[in-house]
């Protein structure tokens, strides 16, 4: 059922508080090597407005042990599918205000479709399949964020692959 | 012995977010069992795990489904669609 | 036949030699802005091996004035398909070595759809439309770079939407 | 008076970057009168713009074809398929 992460793709996962540094998390896929030819990388933010109400922030709760495990594993679907040289996936959780950013995925590959495909296959799938679970503060008080089906629709185009 | 987990707003529903279940392997050998047990506790419980609700199951951390089978020692857990991203 | 950009979008195109840095580009980007929700971002780099030969440096001539229009027109196209909020497009210029950054396109939307289209679609046709090109340092001497067949073809798939 | 350009490996095989073409319009109106005029000096240009080499032409820097007319004042630019990104 579940595939190894492919021996040539270096992977490095992170569920966290703390902020990430692209910069910082670029350098360390590209140090020591000079074979990367495209990364494509994706930041989500927290958005002040959503479903028609104002954000001052969000708290984001997971399921501590499963969230690395389900991660884990769509990075190895992905290493599977294209030829990544390298994958960092890191995932905040907690309080974050308007503007922070939620999540970083980071894919290194020879050519670039290979990047951009598996950067967006890990995202797609991390929207349906990782357990996360973001609470939102708005004007009127706390309300869960309800699962968008457009995420589940967008899985469909990896099937015909 | 077997662990119970909820997260988010199913965790909110019930009341609890982690529970311990001592009970015979035997009288609980899948999740619809398990789910059936604890409906039967209240109407936080029945509502929060009624069919009509869209909750997801998960045993030992790997998504899982009614007719999976559960035994001593696992871990389960009950949650709304993730979110996350 | 050449569509202005629209209105929400912020550009930045850019033909420089030199280096660009994806955290200024970034923070550049979100100013004074709380409602980006995803950030889409490739950068291109000097593999130090291509087509069979190791490559040292390249160099990268252009067509200045025709560059800059080319870029334009590719992301107005791309601001008239989807909602973004920002496009950065920085292509570096002149000797470039091994591991070297080339080309960097950093596409900000509400939501990652828009923001993962605009940017691979800015990226297809940088490829075969702006007026770019590389010329290797292989241990055999001074190559030209041949244009891929897989790069038209690429393009195909933006015509069906 | 027009300019014509001429970029990466076409600039090397014809052996110059650019240059001023004095001319009459009425005696170049089109892309493909101007290639047949380069083509007419030398081996080099012949060479270099030959239908069945894959060049490309740009008349102030909007891609164009043999078709496309030209006037005093444009600048003409000749360069093989492009290689960035």
């Amino acid at each position: 059922m579940s595939v190894p992460i492919a021996p040539q793709t270096v992977v490095r996962i992170e569920v966290r508080e703390a902020d990430f540094d692209l910069n910082a998390e670029l350098a360390a896929m590209q140090r020591g090597r000079t074979d990367i030819g495209a990364v494509c990388s994706f930041i989500g933010l927290v958005r002040d407005v959503n479903a028609g109400s104002s954000i001052d922030a969000l708290t984001l709760e997971h399921y501590p042990g499963m969230t690395e495990k389900a991660l884990t594993k769509i990075v190895a679907e992905a290493s599977a599918r294209w030829p990544l040289q390298g994958v960092t996936v890191i995932h905040r959780v907690g309080k974050l205000v308007a503007a922070a950013n939620i999540v970083l995925v980071l894919v290194a590959s020879a050519h670039r479709q290979a990047a951009f495909n598996g950067c967006e296959f890990i995202m797609d799938f991390l929207k349906t399949d990782a357990p996360f679970w973001k609470q939102e503060n708005t004007e009127t008080g706390l309300r869960w964020v309800d699962a968008r089906e457009s995420d589940t629709v967008a899985l469909q185009r990896w099937n015909q692959n | 012995m077997m662990t119970v987990l909820y997260f988010a707003s199913l965790r909110e529903a019930v009341g609890i977010s982690r529970e311990q279940l001592d009970c015979h392997a035997s009288s609980l050998p899948d999740v619809a069992s398990l789910i059936a047990q604890l409906r039967a506790r209240n109407t936080s419980f029945a509502e929060a795990l009624a069919p009509t609700k869209n909750w997801r199951v998960a045993v030992n951390q790997e998504m899982a489904t009614h007719q999976t089978a559960i035994h001593s020692g696992d871990e389960i857990a009950f949650f709304p669609p993730v979110t996350g991203g």
